[in-house]
């Protein structure tokens, strides 16, 4: 019998020696370059970290390379990033060259700390949801081949932070990213009518949509749902609910793109990401027409935001009224919400730009 | 020879690192993720994916921990027809021995495709595609090796947390330690679910939230203090004499207005009354200014996705709370959370939705929390108002 | 002897003027007077009102305009038995010449009980109390001296509008003239109530909004300018030699970040894109500071108090549209939303209502509006779209 | 036959003399004192205004009163403005102190112009209406008095409005005012089950309910409705649409507060009223309680604000946390929103003050 609910590996075996001993300790840091930064303690201790770019979804194989550089570096410690970046850490100066260099041959970017745009946040996409909308890591890969040197150099006045779903469920901070990337549906389900009822229970069925837009078919021989199409958003939650439900057409489905939220606390509370581009069909393997508008709205609030100001914040002060003007983006009326709390988005007040 | 994956191989070009040469690093040992990179070639070329609704799977004892899945194409690429998932509860803080990592690819490279996400977006180790019989013997060797699953289903989730303490001069709680003993605490809740829907708890030691936990946590522990940032004199006249703009960029970006800077004098002085604990001024002066010394946590509820009722930052639940071993207080809290969310929620209602719809006043009650200001942005506007 | 009226006597007392001196004023001459005295001291007494729903009381013609109202205790107070109000129509910008108010005066002293309302919080002058009998001969002879009876019911309800030109140095369009110009071409509108409820326009001739037109009316016509606002330096010169704080006061407050001020030429000057036209720097150096010169109004819908959905503030529809006689774009903008709220709302839900549950899209639509950012503060961040 | 149709007078015919010649022409004003301010024209031509204070419910020998003063100075020619006050316009310097004068003799208070009170926007309450949960009038009385040097001094930092109506329904700005008194109910609806089959149509009231605390009387055998009361939050709609559901209750009716609404485009875009004091019982003829605490509201607001700063302003500036802390009032249950957008109200961000 195997052992059950052991939990996860005690964190204080994995810690290299160096922060064992300055633990909490903790003075100051320094960025020294890119992906590059310095830790002092109170007791004069340094650690030195490498950040490098990671695709995600990696073999053994890769996972085996980083051990490799961090036996020979790192006194075989590393950690990963909670966005899946890697981080070779250590307390020797003379470290940091051959650590790049090893890092670098094994074709991993180094940066995303400081002012730039770090890794993306992102999801299983055709690599393994049933659910999705678009495709997450060909996306990513498509997005940091165009924004590479973001990553690479400080080309920002503040972090930026990306997220690719897959679906509108989200799996990731995207409703809270400078940039959102969202898997969407623009059909209703196609009902298979002759499985509905082996594999669904009509109710719930029913009860999952939130728009109250399926009922029981309205030919009671078919012992089906059926879809009022235009009471339809294309959430999918009944796809969730039921497998006789799916969604996913080549024709309807692609990206929609949202900006300006944040996570942080930082001057400005967190703020939603909200709506930029509402439709753009997948047009895999590269996505142009996203990886172009993203560069865009990257370029334009590289140029037009004031230092330390992350986009959301950016566009808070010039307007949205300006932000569409600015990126040629063409406001439209899936930009104007109709949700629950639609009204609290309208404006009410005479102040706004022209 | 024309190649089989015309559309994937583009995606080998290009300077980020590539996910396909990943796979195809795989496939040349795994007939498994040689075929997932058929079945993903498929929908590149289809535009849609080619994965269905997951089957129940998974190890003895245990609810969750993987997801399902299987190819709707098995007849083109049979060794993809099924391709579960195995999450892998990661150490606090994703940090890691060579050997312990080593052990796991061992471990995946015998039972599975070989492929992983390092890591999941809600923090597990995952190993991505393998088949049913292969679940059992994968996790009772993880589970002699020290690794356990994370979370799946109705349960709770993986907790994360950030780096901490153990790397960072801001922190103000013992995040990897908070985050290790609650997931050992509630292993049982992990691993069998049985609530109305997820769970998830995320603990970042300061305000810069470097988890993203107020967007992703149901739970959400932030790192705060009570008392005034401290601020060093000299540190902050080496600033300014380095060029920082410090009336521009530091005082003038202060949310609570809460700072002052005498520029002759080169001195920055704080109203800590004011001060609303963003961390702006101590993430861009490191040297010169640090968080206050009594430390503790801001407990927000409720952050979580779009699916249902939208999107939900987390909201104020304890304005200051110590956070010490063995964080009784903080246990006590979510079981009262849970047990009124169990009681209460809805099949497939997170607990921000649960309360949404039966108001914070009963759950506040429900978890013997008096309501305070800090709580809401403003008070309501409209008189409906319940006596 | 003891007074009848103790509680309200004491209402006598103290600085402001007093209502109560008002009602006794009239009681003297009118036994209606009286006995509403009466009612409202049984109301002190008893801490609840003593008016009952009012029953459907008229004017030949007309499907409003009069207010019913009957007491519950008639047993006490028999001349309080009918209170009706009448609601005269006021005159644009409420002006008037004594002649005029002594005519209506003279009226209200011979049909009712000779108190007012000046005025009704919607603008009307309310006549305050008379009988079913005497509307008809009070209505009549109040329209031979040029009177009219204000809106009451679910119809359109008498407009009102600010000082404007007539007084102000900031009008940005002619609201006496636009007010009393609707008020003429929708008398109809007015006077027969067929809407699924009231309906309510007011106009203010600049952002400051002096009749509170926002707020409180479903069809909100603000004055505003598209072009820059106008500085005179040498006005702002002689605000600061007397001692104006420009920077903090003035600059600091923009809200729009427009303003930049040179202390040592003591000079202001303005981007004028980044001008919001919030009024404040020129509310505050009205001598140094005008409004622009290409001016109109900005259109905004769905002002109302909280009944039933909550309050509303109105939110932009048209951010920009001339404002000349004849009106006829306005006119027309107001019939297309009548044509659509009619089609589409329900009993008792007030335009917002109908707008909010069927969404903004399908109301632009309807009134041949395009969708443009300056109607929202910012994009939905949810990702339920209708395409 | 009576005329119909023919609407109000023309409003040109109103207007002064030097009004219809400078219509549109003027150039600036200036505030001389409190309640009298003067305007200039671009034609050189002056405009004194003397603004008093009125009870609004008057006689129509207050009007004549007023009337008499208009023949003597202003050529015959007033107006009233959108706050009820009374205002005499002259060309003529040297009849302001004489308006004035005649104005005091009559016991009306000479101000409201500039950053001070203005006169309290109101409604009927127990003087005409069916709906009132508390007197307008006598309030407004009660608040004026307390809070009178308001009016005819400047010892504000900027205008401040206050409104008074007796029920939710809130007839005026009342929902966007810097102090606001609300009238209402705080027990449920008594149904009067023998009238209500024939006063009123039993689904109407039922439909009317916001929160669906009305259904059929559970005994067939009575024709009328019950009130779910926990369900009930007093909001007396159901009574506005049938006589036989009256809510007024001599202990259970008063007034709730709420402050820092604002309704100009000033500075900050236009605010609701939020709820400060969620009940205090009805205490005529004076409503001690409700006066001092709204005083104690001005005077903190008067003593803490900045130049040019609106109650609601001062609050955003300070933080509710702050408000609820200086003025002495204690938060509630009731102070957290539990309607519609009430998730909207809820902080989600770490700042906050202690
Ligand atoms: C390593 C990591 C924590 C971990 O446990 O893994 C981390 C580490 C640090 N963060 Fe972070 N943050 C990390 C994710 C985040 C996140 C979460 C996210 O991106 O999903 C956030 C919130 C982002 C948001 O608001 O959307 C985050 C918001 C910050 C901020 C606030 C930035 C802001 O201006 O809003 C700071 C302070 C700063 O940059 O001035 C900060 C600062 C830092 C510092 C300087 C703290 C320190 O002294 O060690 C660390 C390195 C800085 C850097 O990367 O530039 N960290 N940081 C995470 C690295 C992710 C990555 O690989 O890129
Ligand atoms: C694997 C992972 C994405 C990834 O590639 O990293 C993932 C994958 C799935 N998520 Fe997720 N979620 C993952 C993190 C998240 C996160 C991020 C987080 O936890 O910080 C979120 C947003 C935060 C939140 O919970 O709100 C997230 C929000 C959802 C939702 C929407 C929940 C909501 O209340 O809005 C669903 C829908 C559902 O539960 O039915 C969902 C459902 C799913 C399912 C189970 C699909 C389904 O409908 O059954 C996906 C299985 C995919 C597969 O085939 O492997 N997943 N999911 C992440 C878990 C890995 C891990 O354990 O580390
Ligand atoms: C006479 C009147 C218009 C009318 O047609 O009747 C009027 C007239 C003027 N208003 Fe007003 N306002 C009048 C009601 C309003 C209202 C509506 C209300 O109170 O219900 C508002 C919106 C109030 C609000 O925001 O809640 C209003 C917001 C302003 C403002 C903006 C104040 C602010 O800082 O928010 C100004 C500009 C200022 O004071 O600097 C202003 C300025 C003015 C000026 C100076 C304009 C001018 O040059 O003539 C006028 C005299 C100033 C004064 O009273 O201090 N007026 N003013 C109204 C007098 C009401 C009264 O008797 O007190
Ligand atoms: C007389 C007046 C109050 C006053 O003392 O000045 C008044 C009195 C009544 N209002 Fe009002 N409203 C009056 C201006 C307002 C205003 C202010 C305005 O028009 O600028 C509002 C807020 C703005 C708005 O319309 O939203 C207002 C919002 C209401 C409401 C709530 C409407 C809503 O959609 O939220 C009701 C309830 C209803 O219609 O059933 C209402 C209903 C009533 C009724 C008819 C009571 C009822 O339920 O049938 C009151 C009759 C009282 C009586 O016995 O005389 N009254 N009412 C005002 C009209 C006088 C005039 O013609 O000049
Ligand atoms: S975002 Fe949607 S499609 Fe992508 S992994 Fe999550 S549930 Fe699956
Ligand atoms: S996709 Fe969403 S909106 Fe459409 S039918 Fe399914 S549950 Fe309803
Ligand atoms: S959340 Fe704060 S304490 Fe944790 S890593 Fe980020 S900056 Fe450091
Ligand atoms: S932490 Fe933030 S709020 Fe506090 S003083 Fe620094 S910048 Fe201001
Ligand atoms: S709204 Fe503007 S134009 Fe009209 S009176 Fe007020 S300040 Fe003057
Ligand atoms: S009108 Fe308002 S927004 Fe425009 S410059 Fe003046 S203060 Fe700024
Ligand atoms: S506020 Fe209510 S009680 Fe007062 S007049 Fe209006 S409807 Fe009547
Ligand atoms: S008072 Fe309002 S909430 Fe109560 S029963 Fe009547 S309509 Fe419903």
């Amino acid at each position: 019998m195997a052992r059950t609910d052991i939990g996860p590996p005690d964190y204080r075996l994995m810690l290299p020696e160096t922060i064992t001993s300055n633990y909490g300790k903790w003075k100051y840091h320094e960025i020294l370059k890119p992906g590059v930064m310095k830790h002092v303690s109170e007791t004069g201790d340094e650690l030195y970290t490498v950040r490098a770019g990671s695709p995600r979804l990696v073999s053994i194989d890769f996972i085996r390379d980083i051990c490799d550089i961090a036996d020979k570096y790192c006194d075989g410690h590393l950690r990963f990033t909670s966005r899946f970046n890697i981080e070779l850490m250590t307390p020797k100066k003379e470290n940091v060259d051959g650590i790049i260099g090893d890092l670098k041959k094994l074709g991993l970017p180094i940066g995303g700390i400081g002012d730039c745009i770090s890794n993306i946040v992102h999801t299983q996409g055709w690599i393994h949801c049933h659910s999705a909308a678009t495709d997450a890591s060909g996306l990513v890969k498509s997005i940091m081949d165009e924004l590479y040197e973001y990553f690479t150099e400080f080309k920002l006045h503040a972090k930026l932070r990306i997220a690719v779903a897959c679906c509108i469920n989200m799996c990731g901070a995207v409703h809270c990213s400078d940039l959102a990337v969202v898997g969407i549906h623009t059909t209703p389900p196609k009902v298979n009518h002759e499985k509905l009822a082996s594999t669904c229970e009509i109710p719930s069925v029913i009860a999952s949509c939130p728009t109250g837009a399926i009922r029981r078919h309205s030919d009671k021989n078919i012992n089906s749902v059926e879809v009022r199409e235009e009471r339809c958003m294309y959430c999918g939650n009944c796809y969730t609910v039921c497998p006789s439900m799916p969604l996913a057409d080549p024709d309807g489905d692609g990206v929609a793109i949202y900006v300006g939220g944040k996570v942080s606390n930082s001057r400005k509370p967190p703020m939603f990401s909200r709506l930029a581009v509402p439709f753009i069909p997948n047009n895999p393997p590269r996505w142009p027409e996203v990886t172009s508008i993203l560069k865009k709205i990257v370029e334009v609030y590289a140029r037009d935001s004031k230092k330390y100001e992350r986009l959301g914040e950016w566009i808070q002060r010039i307007g949205w009224e300006r932000f569409f003007a600015l990126t040629n983006i063409p406001f439209t009326e899936q930009h104007i919400d109709d949700f629950t709390y639609a009204t609290e988005t309208f404006r009410a007040t005479t102040q706004f730009k022209w | 020879m024309a190649s089989d994956t015309p559309l994937l191989d583009e995606l080998e070009k290009g300077p980020w690192p590539s996910f396909v040469k990943e796979i195809k690093r795989s496939a040349g040992k795994s007939p498994k993720a040689k075929d997932l990179l058929g079945v993903v070639e498929q929908s590149y070329k289809d535009k849609i994916t080619h994965w269905k609704h997951g089957g129940i799977v998974g190890v003895t004892g245990y609810g969750g921990g993987v997801i399902g899945r299987y190819t709707d194409i098995p007849e083109k690429f049979p060794n993809a027809e099924q391709m579960h998932t195995i999450r892998v509860n990661h150490p606090s803080g994703w940090f890691y021995t060579t050997k312990a990592l080593r052990t796991v690819c061992d471990i995946w490279e015998k039972h599975g495709s070989g492929l992983t996400n390092m890591h999941g977006s809600t923090g597990d180790i995952i190993l991505l595609g393998t088949d049913t019989d292969q679940l059992q013997p994968a996790f009772n060797t993880l589970t002699e090796n020290g690794f356990d699953l994370g979370g799946s289903g109705s349960a709770l989730r993986t907790p994360s947390g950030c780096v901490g303490p153990a790397r960072c001069e801001w922190a103000c709680i013992d995040s990897p330690h908070l985050i290790y003993d609650l997931t050992q605490t509630f292993q049982d809740e992990l691993h069998r679910p049985r609530w109305p829907y997820k769970f998830k708890i995320k603990a970042s030691a300061c305000p810069n939230d470097c988890v993203a936990a107020i967007a992703r946590a149901d739970f959400t522990i932030i790192g705060t203090w009570r008392d005034s940032i401290r601020i060093d004199q000299a540190a902050v006249k080496e600033y300014a004499s380095k060029g920082l703009d410090i009336e521009n960029l530091i005082v003038a970006r202060c949310p609570g207005q809460a700072l002052e800077y005498d520029a002759k004098a080169q001195k920055l002085s704080v109203k800590p009354q004011d001060c609303l604990r963003c961390m702006h001024c101590i993430s861009k002066m490191t040297k010169a200014i640090r968080p206050g010394k009594e430390t503790g946590a801001t407990i927000l509820i409720g952050g979580k996705a779009p699916i249902l009722r939208g999107a939900f930052l987390s909201w104020v639940l304890v304005p200051f709370i110590k956070v010490e071993p063995p964080y009784t207080e903080i246990k006590e809290l979510l079981e009262k959370i849970w047990d009124w969310w169990d009681e209460h929620g809805r099949n497939r209602e997170r607990i921000a939705e649960t309360i949404g719809r039966l108001g914070l006043k009963d759950f506040l009650k429900a978890v013997d929390l008096k309501p305070i200001p800090q709580m809401v942005y403003h008070p309501r506007s409209n008189p409906f108002v319940f006596f």
